[in-house]
């Protein structure tokens, strides 16, 4: 393995970011790169963290996303920045944005269980939109009557949104408070209406493979 | 609770835009009450998420904490909605349906005596409801929240540098055994017995591999002198490798044999088809 | 029109062209996000020429080409990041190593040579395949019409095999015994004439490790 001074691992860090087609994490780094390279951790934190601060007063800034590490625009530019595409942002509905919400925060969770707390059913667009853009996956199946398939977020929805993990989502708080205070009580569950609920739950997913 | 409220009035629905033109008229609040053009609710009823939407909509215009869900109120109000949701927007109204018979629902059993024994917060007829006002409001809060948050394509833009085209991508051959070599060999070779009546011949390796040597040692410009192609330290064995070979490429005319007399130097050359 | 000033110009001059698909030109960024803003030929000039000296010692640079301005990575870190693109080569299929196997045990032999033993055509891709990996090359023409090339195994053949001489490649029978991917068809074992055959190759083989 050769060494590398510490200029030529930050210039070779801050290009291979750069070129980068996605985030870059350091194991990716390690494993392309930096592949014949000794390079402690610490090397390498150092360089990113310099990185970091170099790029403070310009108009682009690296930062830590799920993923890894990215290079994006400063935030204040986005007005000036968006006029060099055609088309505007995306933008997304209450109901697809409750519903991305409550996935991310109640991860993994059924369609029926969004249905149940939104008060609403939610359309199959929706779960659609948000799989395409691969912001959301199935990660399993609640063993319950249906087999529901169970929701959670991505690693892409972290990156998109600029989080580095689900801790830093905004409000959690919010959810936490309720989980204290509020225990769903035991007979929920033999409830008259959780028994339509699942009842729903189950037609919407037959709706789902027909489709 | 005075961080519920502000979650309320942050809600995306509480913006100022215009919910309808009524005559030309901007409407920007919601009303105040149900005195209103029935195409403009209309338009306002589609601006709820449903009937939580609704009903908490409904407890913030009574100023009034979700703890202390005025049942009778609340319910009148919402069933005026729901009458007229009927009669506009049917496919809207079983939800909302759904949601007055439970408002209904506990409307009654508030109205029933109750056992002194049983005074606590579970026994409330209420309490369901107002858990499920809580937890739709905290959705709310966090879709708003997620909304405001840092978004690609809208807030930052990914950023990108080219490579010079001295960057080509690499690519990682795939491994091979030697095993898997042999295999592939010996398959071919049952193969081949399997289906052909041709005899395989088959040389001893050794003179195969001189015969390749042999052949990227000449060329078909120059003659090269027959004893250069022998190396003494290969020992007697060797050299009757090496004569075994040049034989053989001799007999399929890939070398070409040049002898200038009797007992003179025998050279080799590349056999060429051009100089035929 | 709005007045901007050169520490905001810069930022926003930097960031168009790094958030860009293709290289800007000034025109595109007079027209994109300078739109509203009244800048001098000069200052763009200077703010470009600045941002091209920022990034001198960094390992990206600005450059101008013919459509405009763009950031790429310096010439020097190529070598590195060509490995941000890894990626790896599918298996290789059994008509591959059966090729690769009777050019290794028959060498120098021709393509012909080749498809009459394995019964079917060698692909072009296949000869290609193995003579870029320099695993065979072409040592002569055999002297029949149409003068055919010979092909023979390399160096770089024996050293990947961890062979000195091709006299080192095991005979095929040593893996015979191991031999169960590898059962001939069921019809062939129906021929009578295969039985002789087979008889043949074993008597080959065993004349070879005699030698």
């Amino acid at each position: 393995m050769a060494k590398i001074n510490k200029t030529q691992l930050k210039q070779l860090v801050e290009a291979a970011i750069f070129v980068a087609d996605s985030p870059v994490s350091k194991l990716t780094l390690r494993e392309t790169v930096l592949a014949e390279f000794t390079v402690s951790e610490r090397a390498l934190n150092a360089v990113l963290k310099e990185l970091m601060l170099d790029y403070q007063p310009r108009g682009i800034q690296l930062v830590e996303v799920a993923s890894g590490y990215r290079f994006q625009s400063v935030d204040s530019l986005s007005p000036w920045l968006s006029r060099m595409w055609q088309e505007s942002a995306p933008k997304y509905s209450r109901a697809m944005l409750e519903t991305l919400a409550l996935i991310a925060y109640r991860q993994p969770v059924t369609r029926g269980e969004i249905e149940s707390v939104r008060g609403v059913s939610v359309s199959s667009n929706i779960i659609r939109t948000l799989t395409e853009r691969t912001w959301i996956k199935v990660v399993g199946h609640k063993e319950v009557p249906g087999r529901p398939a169970l929701y959670a977020t991505t690693r892409q929805f972290l990156d998109y949104f600029s989080l580095t993990s689900l801790a830093d989502l905004p409000s959690s708080d919010v959810f936490d408070a309720l989980d204290v205070q509020y225990k769903p009580p035991a007979t929920a569950t033999l409830d008259a209406p959780s028994e339509d609920d699942r009842a729903i739950e189950t037609a919407n997913i037959e709706r789902e493979e027909n489709e | 609770m005075a961080q519920k409220e502000d979650g309320l009035n942050n809600g995306p629905v509480q913006q100022p835009l215009p919910l309808a033109f009524i005559n030309g008229e901007a409407i920007v609040e919601k009303p105040e009450d149900l005195y209103i053009p029935p195409d403009a609710l209309e338009v306002i009823l589609e601006t709820f998420e449903g009937p939580l939407d609704l009903l908490l909509y409904l407890i913030r215009k009574q100023k009034v904490d979700i703890v202390h869900l005025p049942v009778a109120t609340i319910t009148l109000q919402y069933m005026e909605y729901v009458e007229v949701m009927k009669s506009l927007k049917l496919e809207l109204a079983a939800e909302y349906l759904l949601m007055a018979a439970i408002l209904a629902e506990i409307k009654s059993r508030l109205l029933l005596p109750r056992p002194d024994s049983v005074e606590d917060d579970d026994d409330d007829p209420r309490a369901e409801l107002i858990r499920r006002l809580k937890e739709y409001e905290a959705v709310k809060v966090a879709a708003g929240a997620l909304d405001a948050q840092p978004r690609l394509e809208r807030d930052v833009f990914a950023v990108k540098a080219d490579v010079p085209p001295s960057v080509a991508p690499v690519r990682i051959e795939p491994d091979v055994s030697l095993q898997d070599l042999v295999m592939a060999f010996s398959h071919a070779m049952k193969r081949a017995a399997a289906f052909e009546h041709h005899t395989i011949e088959a040389e001893a390796l050794s003179t195969r591999e001189r015969m390749s040597q042999i052949l990227s040692m000449v060329n078909d410009k120059t003659y090269t002198p027959l004893d250069a192609l022998f190396t003494i330290d290969e020992g007697r064995a060797g050299v009757v490798v090496s004569f075994l070979a040049i034989l053989e490429l001799v007999k399929e005319q890939l070398l070409l044999c040049v002898q200038a007399g009797p007992y003179a130097r025998i050279h080799v050359k590349l056999g060429c088809h051009g100089e035929d």
